[in-house]
């Protein structure tokens, strides 16, 4: 007989995802009526907003259910705050961007609650089924969003091409899930890590297989050499307030996935840390040495956050509470500043014309001192200067590299963080340092991009010099499941 | 005052956020005002904090200011806090005092500029991005500072962005700083590996304990730093920069360039003089590359006719000069040097640039000369300078440039090859620096009429600072005499809590002393006093009698060719049998070595990484297909990895 | 003998077709129906592990991957209509705008 | 052992052999003739006009792919269908959520017009 009890299915835990949904609901369904179709944006706030204040309830107060197939413990809850925390920037950001262009549709706000609780699924699970369905939850309105400019071929493109790649990589990322069930006899990652010695001689090369083929799938979704290909393309065509979403959300739940398939379920397999090590080592040299020669700010922050991926798999390779808590932490620096720079190019983009190149940027600080001054902020945090928050993240991630006894990883890290900031400086020097000739379209500011860059500001800022808080909650989130 | 050492950042970083936040809005005075305001302001600070420091007794001078946990991490701790003791009571006295001159000189400098209040919001973030850097507890805090004051300088080095080299310039300093960066991060790891702590205190105490003396770790971590040192200050072969980095505003290159951030790397290194003592191999390196850099550049400034690059050579070369008396770990000797460096280099940049301002922007010392007459004060004050810098006796250069020489020579890990290298430039550094002085105020005068009828005295802004630095160029040696003329040193013994007794560490290093005492003090001190007389001579019997010819001269040498056939110059002037192999030799190093072979590999380094990438971008098609294809063979090897494993 | 070996054969069979046909194949609906080629053949092993293990959880598991395979290739087939309209061509090949 | 290894090793050699085989047998197999006749759609008779290719109204993948959708969510069905009395009431609560899930769904698609036949 199944259990049906009460206990088992608690709908408090993924009351989160409930308000989502909710709010997605809403947002569908008001299609009918013209003028709530102006209030999605809206609907969506206050649907996000109430999940977070659900998700920081649940913090501290770890509980499992629905037959051990969801799991709302502190890690759970810190990713849930990242993910909704960046989807309420973009929505503050996107709206102008998306009726200057003439795209603002309802269904965005709809499909963005929804991936926002794909996300959620991925983190709070300690199930693989789970998992895969919360990341194609979260996948399928990404796609969709990618290609949401219908007129632009771009668009088009970025949506087409992030579909077919990102439904191979779930092939994978299946068949790897099929191998592991295979050869463990279950999808729970606290019984594989239970069980774990308990895999014989025969099943150990299938299991082996599966768990490669698993960290394919996610690669794949964190951006990680040579499964990024997709990146560069899809970031450049997809409307820029999409694309900063896509930076953060998504590649933070792909690295929650990470950490709770490696460094739970399959703790003790040593050719996986190998494997990691190989990834971030390719991943960072590939990503900033590709970035060095890019004309398009959006394609280089593209590459930039493979880079970045390659810093946080260091964490991956190193293992261990203080490196998982460093990536922890560098996922919520890197979404503050990572979005900042991408409210202040959408920003510029609301100027009719603008493609986002480069070249658009120069004479930037005579026309707006402020604007430039916040990217030079925004631009030295992803390359790593102190006092940024940027700086820290790396130092702690680095710090405990260097613990770990990874020597060389952290040379070839700092190496390619220095690299790095060859070409995020080539933007400040554009701004700041090359003339522009023509005429320059004032931006006006609404109060909600206002908002956004002072809130990533003061982030990018504050949490560089207070960075005490944060390392406690990225800590707790660790200690949550060790 | 002691207790509130974090007023004397403060200060500044208020000015730059008034300045900064309020861009464009305020009138020139006010600006004004606020910018030297803070920054004079921090220098009576520093001045109340010196003065309280002296009245402790000496083995209690240190102060340790925590403001609030930074990090904290398992047993990894670091704040933000600031260290005072009597190396960085010094540093910032001169940092404040000499930056104060050099905003108020401002003032008059950039007075028609159409960026005044950008010009001085950046002035006021750099010298507090410089006074932390100075105050800081620990390598992580410093390291804020340090990257702080690459950052201004960077865009201050571009401040009239108009100008197309100004651009081109700030990218080789950029790269020359992030090799910098990456030893001094590299070296900051292994310490905080081994020493579990990143505090200098900590490190300082503890360092003894956990580092074999000797051993390859801690050379490691030594010569690392000394990468980032070399990287800030200008030393071989990361000194590119430095020439380059004059395009920015004169006032700029005074405190940046010259005074302060350029010193950056050799206070770093006194500050972690302990660690420096047990590593012997990497004090040699220090000590040959500083005296190296020493002669390089002071040979390659012999050439030089641009007048601020004459400066930044010299500035390199003198920066060598303090690296050569770290090396031979006379740590307080090279401070010293530091300290009456700022006053004379930060005044003959001034004077530099009351030159150019008179000359309408000219920058080029053959169409200049006699301008003595039309610059009364810029001439006074720029010769004192000009005999500060050479050694002449008495005044602040020869004190602490002797003193460098003689620890060259006697000190445990000195040599004479060392002292040597240190006695050549000297003489060199005589010979460019009247050469400079000669070719611009006296002689013909060969600027344009236009020109000529625009000369005019600066104004008072400008003029009173130059008076108040030279007072400091000659006297600020005053405190540092040595011990044979009879008084006490006192610049060491206020130094002397900072530097490490130990002993140095066994069997030293591959060179061996030639140890000495005061008669050989004394000789080896009249002899360098002669050769720069000599040099002087020299340069007065070429370029002031005969400035033309010299200019042909120098012009002629440029092929060897040429040379040959000119041989019959050799007989007009006095010591061309020196001279000309001299200035041949400076030729060579200057266009071989400085611009096709150093410049070379940092601009190929550049290039290498481009071209990578635009060869690798080719892999990026476009075509879905074969993004597919890079991922299948991405995941058999990493299948293959899994089975064989 | 007849055993969970050869199904796993099928399945890596199939799922090896898959691949092959994103690889070589230029017509977007022959990619996604390639896709969907491999969701399915990871659907056979999850079955045939899931008789030979005697568990039903692969038999759920297939239903919601089933699913999932069904939204992608909606979404797909949407995306292929928008994408003709602008450029009257479905080859993968020449949707090579972004690159570099 | 090899029984264990041989599926992954296939993985390997199918993909990689497969590609080789299709391309080449395309290329061996496949006869080319250059006459202008073969690409014809008729040898004899009247030339085709226009394109055989005609435009289907957008419509019909709309409605396909909306078919596709529904069609494949009632799989969730099946299971609740043949244990639905030992899931009792709870069962049935849950697949009533499940089909208003679905109605939302259905309703946006209303609202949207995308079923709207003219």
């Amino acid at each position: 007989m199944i259990d049906t009890t009460a206990a088992s299915i608690d709908f408090s835990i993924i009351a989160p995802e409930i308000a989502l949904l909710a709010a997605a609901f809403i947002i569908l369904v008001s299609v009918y009526n013209k003028k709530m179709r102006n209030l999605a944006p809206v609907i969506a706030t206050a649907g996000l907003l109430v999940s977070l204040l659900i998700a920081i309830e649940q913090m501290g107060n770890p509980k499992t259910g629905f037959f051990g197939m969801v799991t709302c413990d502190d890690f759970t809850v810190v990713f849930k705050i990242l993910f909704v925390i960046s989807s309420l920037l973009i929505l503050m950001f996107g709206r102008r961007y998306f009726v200057s262009k003439n795209i603002d549709r309802p269904e965005f706000y709809a499909l963005l609650c929804i991936s926002t609780m794909g996300m959620m699924v991925m983190a709070s699970t300690t199930d693989l089924v789970v998992i895969f369905l919360g990341l194609e939850i979260m996948s399928v309105p990404l796609y969709v969003m990618a290609g949401m400019d219908k007129r632009s071929l771009e668009s088009n493109e970025a949506g087409i091409k992030y579909l077919i790649m990102g439904a191979f990589a779930s092939g994978f990322l299946l068949m790897g899930i099929a191998f592991i069930f295979g050869s463990s006899g279950t999808t729970d990652l606290r019984r594989i890590a239970a069980d774990f010695q308990f895999i014989g001689e025969n099943y150990q090369l299938y299991f082996n297989a599966g768990a490669v083929l698993t960290l394919v799938g996610f690669a794949f979704k964190v951006a990680a050499v040579p499964f990024h290909s997709w990146v560069p393309d899809v970031y450049q065509g997809a409307p820029t307030p999409v694309t900063a979403f896509f930076s953060v959300g998504p590649k933070a739940a792909g690295f929650a996935a990470l950490l709770r398939i490696f460094n739970f379920g399959f703790e003790d397999m040593e050719f996986i840390s190998d494997i990691f090590w190989m990834l971030a080592v390719l991943t960072m040299t590939v990503g900033n040495i590709l970035a060095l020669r890019q004309g398009n700010i959006k394609r280089m922050l593209a590459y930039s956050s493979i880079a970045h991926a390659g810093y946080i798999l260091v964490a991956f390779a190193v293992g261990g509470s203080a490196a998982m808590s460093a990536a922890v932490f560098y996922l919520f620096a890197y979404g503050l500043f990572n979005l900042g720079s991408f409210a202040i190019i959408t920003q510029l983009e609301i100027r009719s014309g603008c493609k986002s190149e480069l070249s658009e940027l120069s004479g930037l600080s005579k026309a707006h001192p402020y604007l430039s001054a916040a990217l030079t902020v925004f631009m030295l945090a992803l390359a790593g200067f102190p006092p940024t928050v940027g700086f820290i993240g790396k130092f702690y991630l680095f710090t405990a590299a260097i613990d770990g006894g990874f020597i060389w990883l952290t040379i070839i890290g700092v190496l390619n963080s220095f690299i790095s900031v060859y070409y995020y400086l080539r933007v400040v020097k554009v701004s700041f340092l090359e003339k522009f000739e023509g005429t320059f379209v004032p931006v006006k500011y609404t109060p909600a991009m206002m908002a956004v860059l002072l809130i990533t500001l003061a982030g990018t800022l504050g949490l560089g010099i207070f960075p005490e808080k944060l390392l406690e909650i990225s800590r707790a989130a660790i200690f949550a499941f060790l | 005052m002691t207790e509130n050492i974090y007023w004397i950042p403060l200060l500044p970083l208020l000015g730059f956020l008034v300045n900064g936040l309020l861009l464009g809005k305020l009138p020139k005075r006010v600006v004004s005002l606020v910018a030297c305001g803070t920054v004079g302001g921090s220098f009576l600070l520093s001045l109340m904090s010196f003065l309280e420091l002296k009245a402790m007794p000496p083995d209690l001078r240190l102060i340790e200011q925590t403001l609030f946990s930074w990090i904290s991490s398992g047993d990894f701790h670091v704040n933000f806090g600031f260290l005072l003791d009597p190396l960085s009571s010094l540093m910032i006295l001169v940092v404040t005092g000499v930056g104060f001159l050099i905003h108020l000189y401002s003032v008059g400098y950039m007075s028609h500029d159409s960026g005044y209040g950008r010009y001085f919001a950046y002035l006021n973030l750099f010298t507090f991005s410089m006074l932390v850097l100075v105050l800081a507890d620990n390598f992580l805090f410093m390291f804020v500072g340090w990257e702080g004051v690459g950052l201004c300088s960077y865009l201050l080095i571009g401040f009239w962005f108009e100008k197309k080299s100004a651009s081109d310039a700030g990218k080789k300093a950029f790269i020359v700083n992030r090799i910098g960066d990456f030893g001094f991060l590299i070296g900051m790891f292994i310490i905080f590996w081994q020493v579990g702590s990143l505090d200098f205190m900590t490190v300082a105490a503890k360092a003894p304990e956990v580092f074999v003396a000797g051993g390859t770790l801690v050379t490691a971590a030594c010569i690392l730093l000394f990468v980032g040192a070399a990287g800030k200050s200008a030393q071989i072969p990361l000194y590119v920069w430095l020439p380059d980095a004059m395009e920015g505003p004169t006032p700029v290159s005074a405190l940046i360039h010259a005074a302060t951030m350029v010193t950056a790397g050799v206070y770093m290194i006194v500050r972690v003089n302990a660690m420096y003592i047990l590593a012997p191999d990497a004090l040699l390196v220090v000590a040959i590359v500083g005296g190296v850099t020493a002669l390089f550049a002071a040979t390659i400034g012999l050439v030089q006719n641009d007048i601020k690059r004459v400066l930044a050579y010299s500035t390199i070369s003198q920066l060598g000069y303090m690296f050569l008396a770290c090396g031979v770990a006379a740590f307080s000797a090279g401070i010293f040097h530091l300290m009456t460096h700022a006053f004379f280099k930060a005044l003959l940049f001034l004077g530099a640039g009351s030159v150019i301002h008179a000359m309408s922007g000219q920058q080029d010392m053959r169409y200049m000369g006699g301008l003595r007459k039309y610059l009364p004060i810029t001439f006074g004050t720029f010769f004192i300078a000009t005999l500060a810098i050479s050694g002449i006796p008495l005044m602040s250069g020869f004190f602490s440039k002797d003193e460098i020489l003689w620890k060259a020579f006697s000190s445990d890990y000195g040599h004479p090859i060392l002292w040597a290298l240190g006695f050549i430039t000297a003489g060199l550094t005589a010979f460019y620096m009247f050469r400079l002085l000669f070719l611009t105020f006296y002689g013909k005068e060969r600027m344009d009429e236009k020109t000529k009828s625009h000369i005019h005295e600066s104004p008072k802004f400008m003029t009173i600072p130059l008076m108040v630095l030279a007072v400091l160029a000659v006297v600020g040696g005053w405190i540092g005499m040595p011990h044979i003329f009879g008084v006490t040193n006192y610049f060491e013994a206020w130094l002397e809590p900072v530097i490490s007794s130990a002993k140095p560490a066994v069997g030293v290093h591959m060179l061996t002393s030639a140890g000495g005492d005061t008669a050989m003090e004394l000789m080896l001190m009249f002899s360098t006093v002669i050769l720069v007389g000599l040099a002087i001579f020299a340069a007065f019997k070429i370029y002031n009698k005969r400035p033309e010819v010299a200019d042909s001269l120098a012009d002629r040498f440029k092929t060897p060719h040429n040379v040959l056939l000119h041989k019959y110059y050799v007989d007009e002037f006095y010591g061309a049998v020196i001279v000309r192999p001299l200035i041949y030799f400076s030729l060579f190093l200057w266009k071989i070595m400085d611009v096709l072979f150093i410049d070379g590999l940092l601009n190929g380094l550049a290039k290498l990484y481009e071209g990578i990438s635009e060869t690798m971008r080719s892999v990026q098609t476009g075509r879905l297909r074969s993004y597919a294809t890079v991922f299948v063979i991405g995941v058999f090897i990493l299948i293959a990895y899994a089975v064989i494993e | 003998m007849f055993g969970i070996t050869h199904f796993l054969f099928i399945a890596v069979l199939l799922f090896g077709v898959g691949v092959t046909g994103v690889l070589i194949s230029r017509n977007i609906i022959v990619l996604l129906m390639s896709v969907e080629l491999m969701l399915n053949a990871a659907n056979l092993a999850i079955i045939a592990f899931s008789r030979a293990l005697n568990v039903m959880d692969g038999h759920a598991f297939v239903f919601l991957v089933l699913t999932v395979a069904a939204a992608e290739a909606a979404v797909g087939l949407a995306m292929v209509i928008t994408i003709f309209n602008n450029r009257r061509s479905i080859n993968i090949d020449k949707y090579s705008l972004l690159k570099w | 052992m090899f029984e264990q290894l041989f599926p992954i090793l296939l993985l390997f050699v199918v993909a990689a052999v497969l590609a080789g085989v299709l391309i080449s047998l395309s290329i061996f197999i496949g006869r080319r003739t250059k006459l202008g006749k073969k690409g014809q759609p008729y040898e004899c008779g009247i030339d085709p006009e226009g394109t055989t290719r005609e435009p289907f109204p957008v419509k019909f993948y709309m409605v396909a792919i909306l078919f596709i959708l529904f069609d494949i969510e009632v799989i969730f069905l099946y299971p609740w269908a043949v244990i639905s009395k030992e899931l009792g009431m709870f069962g049935f609560i849950e697949m009533l959520v499940f089909v208003l899930i679905l109605l939302v769904g259905y309703f946006y698609i209303l609202g949207r017009g995308a079923l709207k036949w003219d």
